[in-house]
């Protein structure tokens, strides 16, 4: 066949594309900056946006596992509670460990392996009943919620699991401190951050996510092996669950049966905010991080002012929600 | 510069009592802010304690605050967060609740949580000096009303007061409703309640009429809310007493720091509110009709 | 070839100077159209010809970016989404249009259900439902989900559901792409009863002996233009083709090459049985082109999917390369050299959502690693080599796959198929809505894999195909072989025989003749 | 060709198919009567059963409209902040009313009619967000229940509305009394599911949910008005969300910032036990009464034994949650 149709070149189209749906998380993180500039001029401080950027890390170590799961179509309710869970059994090994290893870093070393392997024993239990059981995601993980915090309140008797002081002492600096003034939080976000969008968009398994997400035949009939990356990426967010204990323990140091207590709703709302498509299929963790920083944002924007009355603050909070998605809504499906 | 920043912190309205804490807290602070113009106040209300460390953090970075008053929803997690507030210079003011190491406060203004369990246990033993059943409906699981619980425990103990159970009631009244429904299903002989908060109160007191049984028992509930120190005070035989732990604790105790700056008095030290057993006799003292809680 | 002249009869429907653009794209240009009374107007044109579009523009589901169009004579703005059904003007889309959740009577009264006061007649649908399919010659439950149904009797579903309707415009998109010669004579029934009460139909296929079958109009599009309407009478299926495609169409099948007799077996298949298929067993050799044959429904999509491992296989045993292998997923099966293509290429075949480089490679990124990462520049190079091979036409290569036209999709899915450069390929339906030229160079692809030495299992409904394609042909009726014909025995008259259990053979004597 | 395909006889299947799907709930629901029954003998008495069934009839009146909107492919997360308004501003109503009207019917049928009013306008507004603006549901809606957990907040400071306490007595036989021995509040719930189902299978606007929830090009391309529909699935919701409010208020005559919190996760959880696909496109409103008696009992049955610590309530009740859909799992897709 030589006579090829008079084509008309195939765009090559830049990679990134700036429309609105791109900017759309960029543009509402930018107009909270404006806000809180206007509102406080201490809001640009280098002390005011470590804070702000350190303790949104927890949620958005979270939010990153979030998005995967989300992309292949799956969602995860137990994470707040596993948190609770994670950092209580922290605790519980680190305080039991201290007459074997002495107070210092080998007790927390124990601790940090401790609450990565629970994440992970608990991020199968999801994944396993969700592929392997054939369960809806949402019952699955709303039963685990309330399994998760169950546990932790009978493990702290109703009350709050607390680390031994000179632990928590050794330990605060992990998240006080930092690296060439960058607090430890914010580098590891930063990190898994990096790292989430590179495995995302550069690796099969972020490309398989993706498939399984926007058609699961589709994804089987390509040999991929669904359940298997379904599995993973439960794990993965039990993994990052505990990574976000690891920062917040040395914050709190303890942990009680209202440790995490939405922090799923959350971590959802940051992924959405993000762009990443709720009924799967698109992913994308740079948006997942500017979600965070924005849902982050608001409250501390909230403390910048002394109009709205503190009982709100969760209607404010709603309608930066609502416009910071309106900026990025989609045109109509053609 | 004279001017004072006074950073408020507490949690949120999530039930009747913090509802009044947060309600006392902002006439106390209206009412200050009338009186001495130089003070000035940054008030916040917490859902949870890493927001409740945030919002101290901000006050401390951005607002720059001269004093915190802070009723911690979980002391425990807490405490270092306020001990960097206290580190930074700041005076620091504790309310309601212990933080888990001694000496970070400048001035403590407390109610007696223990002393809650154990008045309601003394007056519930007085009043069935023959023994009787008790069914408690207890609030959150958090530290709060495990010292409520024990306080109760530890004075009901050796007595021939009978315990039959026990269930969280969420420090509201739609689940007081419930559980007391259903312990009225399952015990047929119930003498007392005990619910620790007049909010679960309210919705046993419905489940208790609804069945008719409002001359079998009593119910003890606590924290002084005006509808039940009402009927307290009009002798309603369902609500003997109540025991008092007033909200209004945070209001005290943002005028004690508010003298430290403005008064020149040094204020500093414990304040305990006791627990007091409110009585018909007692009663008028405790009624406020302004109060919302 | 001259255009029909004015014949004084008023068109019915008609467009004028139509021209539509996706963007910055155009895809239409001043496209002049009219249907008659009573006619049957095919549209034929190669795959992103703008056929498609033309169509949802005259019936309302797309906007033209200029022209008119008119109805009775009458300039109209045809309503958006469907409503120009309530005046007359139905379409079938190309693409199954179909809620996979509802019941068949449900989809074919969806939007217009029957009532009674607030309520719905539920029985009424369900019998007229049955009705209808029943004239179809199709036996699918009303009660059914569309989930549960075939391909096939999904198309069945939208041609009732589009026949049911009060039409007065009947425009259908490739209809019969999925339909084999049985269901198809059915359909022509169907149309010819409508058009004798004074129904028009537009119809659109790419099978010419289907054109020159029904149609009393042609009109030909090439790459957004028209090219021209002519009567049928004055056609012959080469020179549509020609029309088509600009250019003489000779042989649209290679000549066959045989493979010797000893060449070695690739795939052997023994008493294989699932759920729907039983005692299936068939050789696969070197350089062969194996057709598989038979009705719709008979099988022939279960035996492919056990064998890869889609299904669960009941009993049996297959053999690649002699060695005895168990797959459980697709994976494996790749892996091993066995690649198959599904005829579900909306469901079951590409990322609607996604563009053409990561359906492309979504079978093999394996391939298109560098150190542990996606190599996006390999990834495009593959894209350019398959849009080159495959002829794959995007006007906007950033376009999502499901804005692609129906034939450049299933070219894509060819190409997504053949990245994985399979030792034996199964393809099933492989030409499913793909042009004549097009046709003719996969089928060129085909004989020269065959010929390179790989082995190829061309499932189709299309007889034509399959016998001029093929080196054997094994029939399969009712989830078993009927029959294995080759060589002079491969005629359409044949395997219809087999295939409706006119006629049976034993097939041991007949695997490894 | 006229040799038609040999085919496999046409499956008369009956109409109802009685497979596991099917029964799971009622399985389930079964399994706890049973459970009951075994723990203690009260269970099954007249006043246990409509006490159960008259506290659950408020999830189940909100449920079914939640039913609708999963049904349809949408979700509404402000359900519980909603009733929580609705409650504290018919409360409001009926107290301000109290001079005009008197204490008597006149001032409830007012603070009813305010309150169906305002449920339908917080649906109006949900939907319209959502529909017109091209929003997600689920940001939408956890903004909007930010939004009136923040306003019932404020309206009553911080603290609790009560409903006048005369008003409150003539009220109060709403959700006290019945008919014919069967309590108002179930009388209603009853209705309500009956009309939900009939409607649900019986009606164009039942199966145009479905349609949209499975398919909304079809939908569209099907000349169905997906944005209305969609739209009145969200003002249903609200409006059923006021009627639940209705039996709720005369039961302790007062309303708060906790009223109705969780009622979201409650309800959504009910429909998904009872057989709706979270993704839309099929949904059945006798499935989730089942569920939403089933987590009816579920607490029912933690509060008459004792072997359980009340600390472990969240885990039984999570693992009977997982339970129960795994009764109903799907066959391993083919
Ligand atoms: N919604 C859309 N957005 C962008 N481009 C589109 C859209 N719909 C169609 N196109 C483009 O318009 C061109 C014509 O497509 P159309 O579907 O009309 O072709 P066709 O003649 O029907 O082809 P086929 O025979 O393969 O079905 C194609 O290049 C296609 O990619
Ligand atoms: N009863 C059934 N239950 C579940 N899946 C089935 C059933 N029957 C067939 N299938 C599946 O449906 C698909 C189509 O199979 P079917 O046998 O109808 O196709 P075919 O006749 O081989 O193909 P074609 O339609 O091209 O002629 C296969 O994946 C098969 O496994
Ligand atoms: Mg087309
Ligand atoms: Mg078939």
């Amino acid at each position: 066949m030589s006579v090829s149709a008079p084509e008309i070149p195939a765009k090559t189209t830049s990679r990134f594309k700036w429309d609105l749906k791109t900017i759309g998380p960029l543009a509402a993180l930018a107009l909270l900056v404006l806000l809180g500039i206007t509102l406080n001029e201490n809001f640009l401080t280098y002390n005011n946006i470590t804070n702000v950027l350190a303790r949104s890390s927890f949620i958005g170590i979270i939010a990153i596992g979030a998005t995967f799961v989300i992309t292949a179509g799956g969602l995860d309710l137990s994470v707040g509670s596993m948190a609770a869970v994670i950092a209580g059994v922290m605790i519980m090994v680190m305080n039991w460990l201290i007459p074997v290893f002495g107070i210092g870093w080998g007790v927390i070393l124990a601790g940090m392996a401790a609450g990565v392997l629970l994440g992970g024993v608990a991020g199968v239990g999801n994944g396993i009943m969700i592929t392997r059981g054939r369960i809806e995601a949402f019952i699955v993980t709303l039963g685990t919620m309330g399994i998760f915090r169950s546990l932790v309140t009978f493990l702290a008797d109703g009350g709050t699991l607390s680390l031994n002081f000179q632990v928590a002492d050794v330990y605060r600096p992990v998240y006080y401190n930092g690296f060439l003034g960058v607090p430890y939080p914010i580098l590891v976000f930063a990190l898994v951050a990096i790292a989430g969008e590179v495995v995302m968009r550069r690796t099969a398994f972020g490309r398989h996510c993706a498939a399984i997400g926007s058609n699961e035949q589709v994804a089987r009939y390509s040999s991929i092996n669904v359940d298997n990356v379904r599995l993973i990426t439960y794990i993965l967010q039990g993994v990052l669950v505990a990574v976000a204990v690891l920062l917040y323990v040395p914050r709190l140091g303890s942990a009680s049966s209202t440790t995490g207590v939405l922090w799923e709703l959350e971590a959802i709302a940051a992924v959405i905010i993000g762009g990443t498509t709720l009924k799967g299929g698109y992913g994308r963790v740079w948006g997942t991080v500017a979600g965070v920083i924005i849902l982050g944002l608001i409250g501390n924007i909230l403390n910048l002012q002394s109009f709205i009355s503190p009982y709100l603050n969760g209607a404010f909070q709603g309608v930066i929600i609502i416009l910071a998605v309106l900026l990025q809504r989609p045109k109509r499906a053609s | 510069d004279d001017k004072v920043t006074i950073g408020v912190s507490v949690p949120a309205a999530t039930h009747g009592w913090t509802g009044g804490v947060n309600y006392f807290a902002q006439q106390a602070i209206t009412r200050l802010s009338e009186t001495y113009p130089n003070v000035e106040f940054v008030f916040a209300s917490s859902p949870d304690s890493p927001k409740q460390i945030a919002d101290i953090e901000d006050m401390v970075s951005t607002r720059g605050i001269d004093a915190l008053v802070i009723l911690p929803g979980d002391p425990d997690a807490m405490t270092s967060a306020i001990k960097q507030v206290k580190d930074a210079g700041k005076f620091v003011t504790v309310v309601d609740r212990q933080l888990s190491i001694d000496g970070v406060e400048n001035l403590y203004v407390a109610g007696d949580n223990p002393g809650l369990g154990a008045n309601a246990a003394e007056y519930i033993k007085s009043a069935l000096p023959d023994g009787g059943n008790v069914v408690i409906l207890r609030g959150l699981p958090i530290p709060i009303d495990q010292q409520r619980f024990d306080g109760f425990m530890g004075s009901i103990e050796g007595s021939n007061i009978m315990v039959l159970e026990n269930q969280f009631a969420n420090w509201n009244r739609d689940d007081g409703f419930r559980v007391m429904q259903d312990f009225l299903t399952r015990f047929p002989e119930i003498d007392a309640v005990w619910t620790q908060d007049d909010d679960i109160s309210l919705g046993a007191i419905e489940a208790i009429k609804q069945a008719g049984r409002e001359d079998e028992m009593f119910v003890v509930g606590g924290a002084g809310m005006q509808q039940i120190i009402q009927a307290v005070a009009n002798g309603d035989p369902l609500t003997p007493v109540d025991v008092s732990y007033s909200p209004a604790m945070i209001a005290t105790a943002i005028e004690l720091t508010t003298s430290h700056f403005t008064g020149g008095i040094q204020v500093a030290g414990r304040y305990i509110l006791d627990s007091t057993l409110i009585t018909k006799d007692n009663a008028e003292q405790f009624l406020d009709a302004d109060s919302p809680f | 070839m001259a255009d029909v002249q004015d014949t004084g009869v008023a068109p019915i429907l008609s467009a004028h100077r139509i021209s539509k653009s996706f963007g910055e794209i155009p895809v239409l240009f001043s496209i002049d159209f009219d249907i008659r009374p009573g006619e049957v107007h095919a549209i034929i044109g190669e795959n992103g010809a703008g056929k498609s579009t033309l169509i949802k523009i005259l019936s309302g589901i797309e906007q033209p970016t200029s022209g008119s169009i008119h109805y009775d004579g009458r300039s109209v703005v045809l309503p958006p989404d469907g409503k120009a059904e309530a005046m007359g003007i139905v379409l079938i889309h190309q693409e199954l249009n179909l809620a996979e959740h509802l019941t068949v009577a449900d989809s074919i009264f969806l939007g217009r259900e029957l009532r009674q006061g607030p309520f719905l007649k539920v029985g009424e649908m369900r019998r007229r439902a049955a009705e209808i399919m029943e004239t179809l010659h199709v036996h699918v439950d009303p009660d059914a989900r569309i989930s549960s149904l075939s391909v096939a009797d999904k198309q069945m579903v939208e041609i009732a559901k589009a026949i049911s309707r009060d039409a007065r415009v009947l425009i259908m998109d490739e209809p019969t792409a999925v339909l084999s010669v049985g269901e198809t004579q059915t359909l022509f029934e169907q149309i010819r009863r409508l058009t004798a009460r004074g129904v028009s139909v537009v119809f659109i296929s790419h099978k010419l002996d289907e054109i020159m079958e029904l149609a009393d109009r042609v009109t030909v599009l090439r790459d957004g233009q028209l090219i021209a309407t002519v009567s049928t009478e004055a056609l012959t299926p080469d020179s549509i083709a020609q029309m088509m495609v600009g250019r003489e169409l000779s042989n649209l099948y290679p000549p066959k090459h045989e493979p010797d007799v000893d060449e070695p077996v690739l795939l052997s298949v023994r008493n294989l049985a699932t759920k729907s298929v039983s005692d299936i067993s068939f050789d696969l050799r070197k350089g062969e082109i194996l057709g598989f044959a038979g009705l719709i429904g008979s099988g022939r999509t279960a035996v492919a999917e056990a064998i890869v491992g889609l299904t669960h296989r009941t009993a049996g045993e297959i053999q690649l390369n002699g060695q005895v292998v168990n797959f459980t997923r697709v994976a494996q099966s790749v892996e091993a050299g066995l690649a198959y293509m599904t005829k579900d290429r909306k469901g079951k075949g590409l990322l609607l959502n996604m563009g053409l480089r990561p359906n492309l490679t979504l079978l093999t990124l394996q391939k298109h690693m560098r150190a542990g990462f996606l190599d996006t520049a390999s990834e495009e190079r593959a894209l350019e080599r398959a849009t080159r091979r495959f002829d794959i036409r995007a006007r906007d290569a950033s376009v999502a796959v499901g804005r692609l036209s129906g034939g450049n999709q299933q070219k894509l899915m060819l190409g997504k198929t053949m990245e994985s450069e399979p030792d034996i390929i199964i393809m099933d339906e492989p030409t499913r809505g793909i042009d004549v030229g097009t046709k003719q160079q996969i089928y060129h692809i085909i004989a020269a894999l065959a010929a390179e030495g790989k082995a190829v299992i061309v499932i189709s409904s299309e007889l034509q195909e399959v016998i001029g394609l093929s080196h054997r042909v094994v029939v399969m009726r009712s989830g078993r072989i009927a029959g294995v014909l080759e060589g002079a025995e491969i005629t359409e008259e044949e395997i219809m025989r087999y295939a409706a259990g006119i006629k049976q053979s034993g097939h041991d004597e007949r695997i490894s003749a």
